[in-house]
């Protein structure tokens, strides 16, 4: 690690009073109901958003209030299994057994035909530095859908048609 | 002069252990106020909330809220105490002319952690907090004990004040059902099971799940939402020292302190005469007796000897009180809320008859370290 | 209770660092108020009302305000208490003002108090207990543990600002070394004040491009640090502010609008914001302020800007939402020189929050720093006369924002 | 229409603190290590307060570190009492372990009282007023815990 240096000043040290705060003791409670019905087309290898009534914002994952009109969104549309990333990060972890630092990508997807982003994982084959904001990519379906987040394994890199359509007028 | 007035509410039904996420509740109390008055959620101009970190269990507890308080893109900010104080801060949004109509909104859940642990965790960490030794309960024990031994008033007459409570709260439909006892005594209040020596299980106000939110807005734009909003004239609020060691806990004098604020603000002189009913949150039955002498309803002391039930010569907490349902952060809310209810004659089985000006309080601390006090008046009359 | 003009007539800091370990966070606190105090040459009895505010998570300690009441000076006064994660400091500065804009009777002169002692705590569990709830509800959703940790994990404060450094970057083409260029100059800065963290008077682009990265495209060298610190505002009356000092800095415009939470809301909340960078709350917020304050063109009538940048790329957005340089510019302004000390629109002379950022108390310095400079009274005052000044702040799942705009002449009626 | 669904689930993290006590809570602590409670005196208002504090809450004067401190003898009078039979602990654990009596005790000498268990003895046989004294643990370690409580005093013992 690269030392910075800076004008320090040393304090004097006193005792610490330990103390805790048990977050594990803590008990989080949700109203999942509305994430049911997304639930279970995820079983059946569908992706479906919550159409807000009232400005047609449609959200993915499923939202359980509508912050802009405060409602309750209650219609479900059918979605594309395909979107792009919205942003993404890079995060980076230790290899435990070489103790090197590896770095993989984590993404915000835009699910085609969704206003919101979803934070998921990708290819883990595909390289960080490959990936770029407005990457298209397309979901992998685990082989045998559960019905929860599993079942999205993560999102595959596919052909940038745009590139495609430069060719094209080309 | 400026006042602010109370154009809508709304309280969500208390519960042990709700049957319901955060989000949920707070959606449900911030659409039902606006529902409530029938004001879209595009005329409110700020939101204030109250919720605590440590009774969520969250850094920023406000983080997540936005969407389901009402807060995407409005001016919106958290007071991190009861929501009797975020009531406050709306109040001051509107006072500055900056804000038409302004939401506050305020509740937890206390099944997500015991509220008592967390109140540990608000003592001295350079002292206290690793003995483990104060907390809510044991706190408002050594109070009752220096209240009784001080004044000489007996654990009977504590105990009456939680039969009170607990038989109003019958009649309040918004009321914790576990808290109900139609048929409650003092033997019934003694000897209940003992948190803290000399107080009881019943003469606690137990943390439940809630949330309540009300709507505040300037008095031209009040007067327009209805005919009779609840004007706010009067308040108060102080807070005094923290260590018991250093307090005399006998009385409550950030109460007065506070009382002496509104009464002043709202121009009330004999406040016993003057005021109609009293709403106060009282987190242990003595509390009551302790804020209805700061309050100056009577002598120091003689707490005990007032008429307060529903039909007395000054009714205090006809809803039960926080005895009623204590949600943490909402509780001084609802005692506002309750308030409003009496003036406008909407309290149902527990209402009091002709009620011009109540007087309601929030609080925050051991043995209500801070309080806050508020004059409420009924619109139209001078 | 008639509406008053609200103005800052003093500030105090105590001594940031990484470890103030001679002190508990009461004392610390009393140490900026002392300062505060004495500088307006003011005793505690005139103070009316005290606004208090931290991230309680990161010290760990609940409601520190009724332990801390004596430090403070609270005894028989009233106080209350704000807090709103990242913008705790602007909220602070934002109620102190309606404290004494509201012109409740008995309450003129208020004072604003912010502190932070992350050394007590541990800041990474403070930080991710965020999205806590939310991890633990997409875990319950069937995704394991380990997945769901690890990509929340990523969306914690320097995750979120590395989301927002990629999409700046792409939209702007500002280059790494434009990054670095706004980290030396805050450093720089920094060097100048007597109470911030960390002063380096000597740094360059090179050495901060010689470190590695955190978090692409953010390197260690750019990293907000980790500080201990309070701050003290104190805020009154025109009349009172008159009597005090020469020049009062007159809070004209304040605003704190909430946008949808970031990128990692999940059960309840939505991630409404496609790009991060795109911060309409930062927008919105600038038009509430501005026209509150009278200002139409913030970027000839705005002569000093204390905006909140843990990262450096913030700094750059931030001046752009706030209407202060033309969108996708920020960077060219900081190779020519604009926003240095004696440039035309001086940034964050205090060395900003990527030199000292005492979580909570952050946003309270912006405020004070920009006030000391319409008062002529900053440590490392700018050149030119200051009439109109900005502090911001930024907090939550990069969704809230304040605003304080400040100026030498109260608000035109 | 869709049955509702709660979902509950717990944290996984556990944050730990350690909080700075500061010179003065520091030299209090240094003074339990050798069996002496110290308390300092504010040169305003006279009052001398145990634990100590850097500023006084009355006067709002910054108490110096360096004078002002009170050697306090280890016994005092009994203020408050009460039993905890449902006690709480930082983990939101309700303790379990057998009822003890704690109570409000002011050192002789002093204008304030700390909270500490009361040891051998009965709740009905307190009463306010009651003298008492320290009883040191076996272990000490600069921490609140030095003190392991007080015992009463019998009538004329000193």
């Amino acid at each position: 690690m690269v030392k910075l240096e800076y004008l320090k000043k040393e304090y004097e040290k006193t005792r610490q009073m330990p103390g805790k705060w048990p977050l594990s003791s803590y008990r989080y409670k949700f109203n999942i109901t509305h994430f049911q019905p997304f639930l279970k087309a995820l079983k059946e290898k569908r992706l479906i958003g919550l159409k807000c009534r009232s400005c047609n914002t449609v959200s993915f994952p499923p939202k359980l209030v509508c912050g802009k009109c405060l409602v309750q969104p209650d219609q479900w549309v059918a979605l594309r299994d395909t979107g792009m990333v919205a942003t993404f990060t890079a995060n980076y972890m230790k290899d435990e057994t070489t103790g090197e630092l590896q770095s993989f990508p984590v993404i915000a997807i835009q699910q085609d035909g969704a206003d919101t982003t979803f934070l998921t994982q990708l290819n883990p084959a595909v390289k960080f530095e490959d990936v770029y904001v407005g990457m298209p990519v397309k979901v992998k379906w685990k082989n045998q859908p559960e019905g929860n987040l599993g079942d999205i394994e993560y999102y595959d890199v596919i052909d940038d048609a745009t590139k495609k359509m430069k060719l094209q007028n080309e | 002069m400026n006042k602010v007035g109370i154009v809508g509410y709304y309280q969500v039904p208390p519960a042990l252990d709700h049957n319901m996420g955060r989000y949920e509740l707070i959606f449900q109390a911030v659409r039902g106020a606006l529902d409530n008055v029938g004001l879209k959620h595009k005329d409110v101009t700020s939101v204030v909330s109250a919720t605590n970190d440590y009774y969520d269990g969250r850094t920023i507890s406000n983080c997540f809220t936005v969407e389901a308080g009402g807060g995407y893109m409005k001016d919106e900010t958290k007071v991190e105490m009861d929501g009797a104080f975020a009531v406050h801060y709306g109040m001051l949004r509107a006072l500055t002319g900056h804000h038409k109509l302004v939401l506050v909104w305020g509740g937890s859940m206390s099944s997500c952690y015991p509220y008592s642990s967390s109140t540990l965790l608000s003592t001295d960490p350079t002292f206290e907090r690793p003995l483990e030794l104060i907390n809510d309960m044991t706190a408002g024990a050594f109070q009752m004990r220096a209240y009784m031994n001080h004044f000489n008033v007996s654990a009977e007459d504590i105990a009456q004040v939680a039969v009170k409570n607990r038989r109003n709260a019958t009649s309040n439909e918004l009321a914790l059902p576990e808290s109900q006892l139609p048929a409650a005594t003092t033997e019934m209040i003694l000897k209940a099971d003992v948190l803290s020596s000399p107080v009881t299980e019943l003469m606690y106000s137990h943390p439940c799940d809630g949330a309540a939110c009300i709507i505040l807005a300037p008095e031209q734009q009040a007067l327009k939402i209805r005919d009779d909003p609840v004007w706010i004239t009067g308040v108060g609020y102080s807070q005094e020292a923290y260590y018991l060691g250093d307090r005399d806990l006998t009385q409550s004098q950030s109460m007065k302190n506070a009382a002496q604020m509104a009464y002043k603000m709202a121009g009330v002189k004999d406040p016993k005469k003057e005021t109609d009913v009293a709403e106060v949150f009282e987190h242990f039955a003595h509390e009551e007796m302790i804020f209805s002498e700061a309050l100056g309803f009577c002598k120091p002391g003689e707490g005990a000897s007032l008429s307060t039930e529903i039909g007395g010569e000054l009714p205090i907490n006809p809803s039960g009180g926080a005895m009623s349902g204590n949600t943490p952060c909402a509780t001084g809310m609802i005692r506002l809320i309750e308030a409003a209810k009496q003036i406008h004659g909407d309290a149902s089985e527990h209402q009091v008859k002709d009620v011009h000006r109540v007087v309601a309080s929030g609080q925050i601390g051991l043995c209500a370290q801070n309080n806050i006090l508020f004059v409420l008046e009924r619109g139209g009359r001078k | 209770m008639s509406k008053q003009q609200a103005a800052i007539v003093s500030a105090g800091f105590c001594e940031h660092a990484s470890k103030r370990s001679d002190v508990n966070m009461a004392e610390m606190a009393n140490e900026a108020i002392q300062d505060c105090l004495n500088n307006a040459n003011i005793e505690m009895d005139a103070v009316d009302a005290i606004v208090m505010g931290n991230m309680p998570a990161f010290e760990g300690a609940n409601l520190p305000e009724l332990w801390m009441t004596d430090w403070v000076g609270a005894r028989d006064k009233p106080l209350i208490r704000v807090t709103t994660g990242g913008t705790t400091g602007g909220s602070v500065a934002i109620a102190g003002y309606y404290h004494v804009a509201a012109g409740l009777p008995g309450i003129e002169t208020v004072l604003a108090v912010a502190f932070e002692q992350q050394s007590c705590g541990n800041t990474s569990v403070g930080l991710s207990s965020v999205a806590l709830g939310e991890i633990s509800i997409v875990n319950a959703l069937g995704l394991p543990a380990e997945s769901a940790m690890r990509i929340f994990g990523a969306g914690a404060a320097i995750g979120i600002a590395s989301y927002q450094a990629i999409n700046y970057m792409k939209r702007s083409g500002c280059t790494e070394e434009d990054l670095a260029r706004v980290v030396v100059q805050n450093r720089r800065n920094a060097a100048k004040n007597w109470w911030t963290h960390l002063k380096m008077p000597d740094y360059t682009i090179e050495q901060v491009m010689a470190t590695p990265y955190v978090s692409y495209p953010l390197r260690f060298g750019m990293v907000t640090p980790a500080s201990d610190g309070a701050c003290a505002v104190l805020f009154t009356r025109e009349e009172i502010a008159k009597d005090t000092v020469d020049i009062p800095a007159y809070v004209n415009g304040v605003s704190s609008v909430a946008n949808e939470t970031g990128i990692v809301g999940y059960a309840a909340a939505g991630a409404g914001q496609l790009d991060p960078c795109e911060q309409l709350g930062a927008v919105e917020s600038a038009k509430l302020a501005y026209s509150q304050a009278g200002i139409s063109f913030p970027e000839k009538e705005i002569d000093y800007a204390e905006v909140y940048s843990p990262f450096p790329n913030q700094e750059l957005m931030w001046l752009e939402r706030l209407g202060l340089f033309k969108e996708n510019t920020a960077h060219l302004r900081y190779r020519d020189g604009t926003t240095a000390p004696n440039g035309e629109l001086p940034v964050n002379c205090s060395g900003g929050v990527n030199s000292t950022n005492a979580i909570g108390a952050s946003g309270l310095e912006r405020v004070a720093e920009a006030a000391l400079q319409i008062m002529g009274k900053a440590e490392n005052q700018v050149p030119k006369t200051v009439h109109t000044s900005i502090g911001h702040g930024w907090g939550g799942c990069i969704n809230f924002v304040t605003l304080t705009v400040l100026s030498d002449q109260p608000r035109r009626k | 229409m869709t049955r509702k669904r709660i979902e509950i689930t717990t944290g996984f993290v556990q944050a730990d603190y350690n909080f700075w006590v500061g010179k003065y809570m520091d030299k209090f602590y240094d003074g339990l290590e050798s069996k002496q409670v110290l308390g300092n005196r504010c040169p305003t208002c006279n009052r001398v307060f145990v634990p100590p504090r850097k500023v006084c809450g009355n006067c709002f004067k910054t108490i110096d570190l360096s004078n002002n401190w009170v050697k306090l003898k280890d016994t005092g009078t009994l203020r408050n009492f009460t039993t905890t039979r449902i006690a709480v602990s930082e983990a939101g654990k309700k303790k379990t372990s057998e009822a003890i009596p704690i109570g409000m005790v002011q050192f002789d000498g002093s204008d304030t009282s700390v909270v500490y268990p009361l040891l051998d003895v009965q709740e009905k046989d307190l009463t306010i007023g009651l003298k008492v004294q320290v009883v040191w643990n076996d272990e000490l370690k600069g921490h609140p815990r030095d003190i392991k409580g007080f015992r009463m005093l019998k009538g004329g013992e000193r």
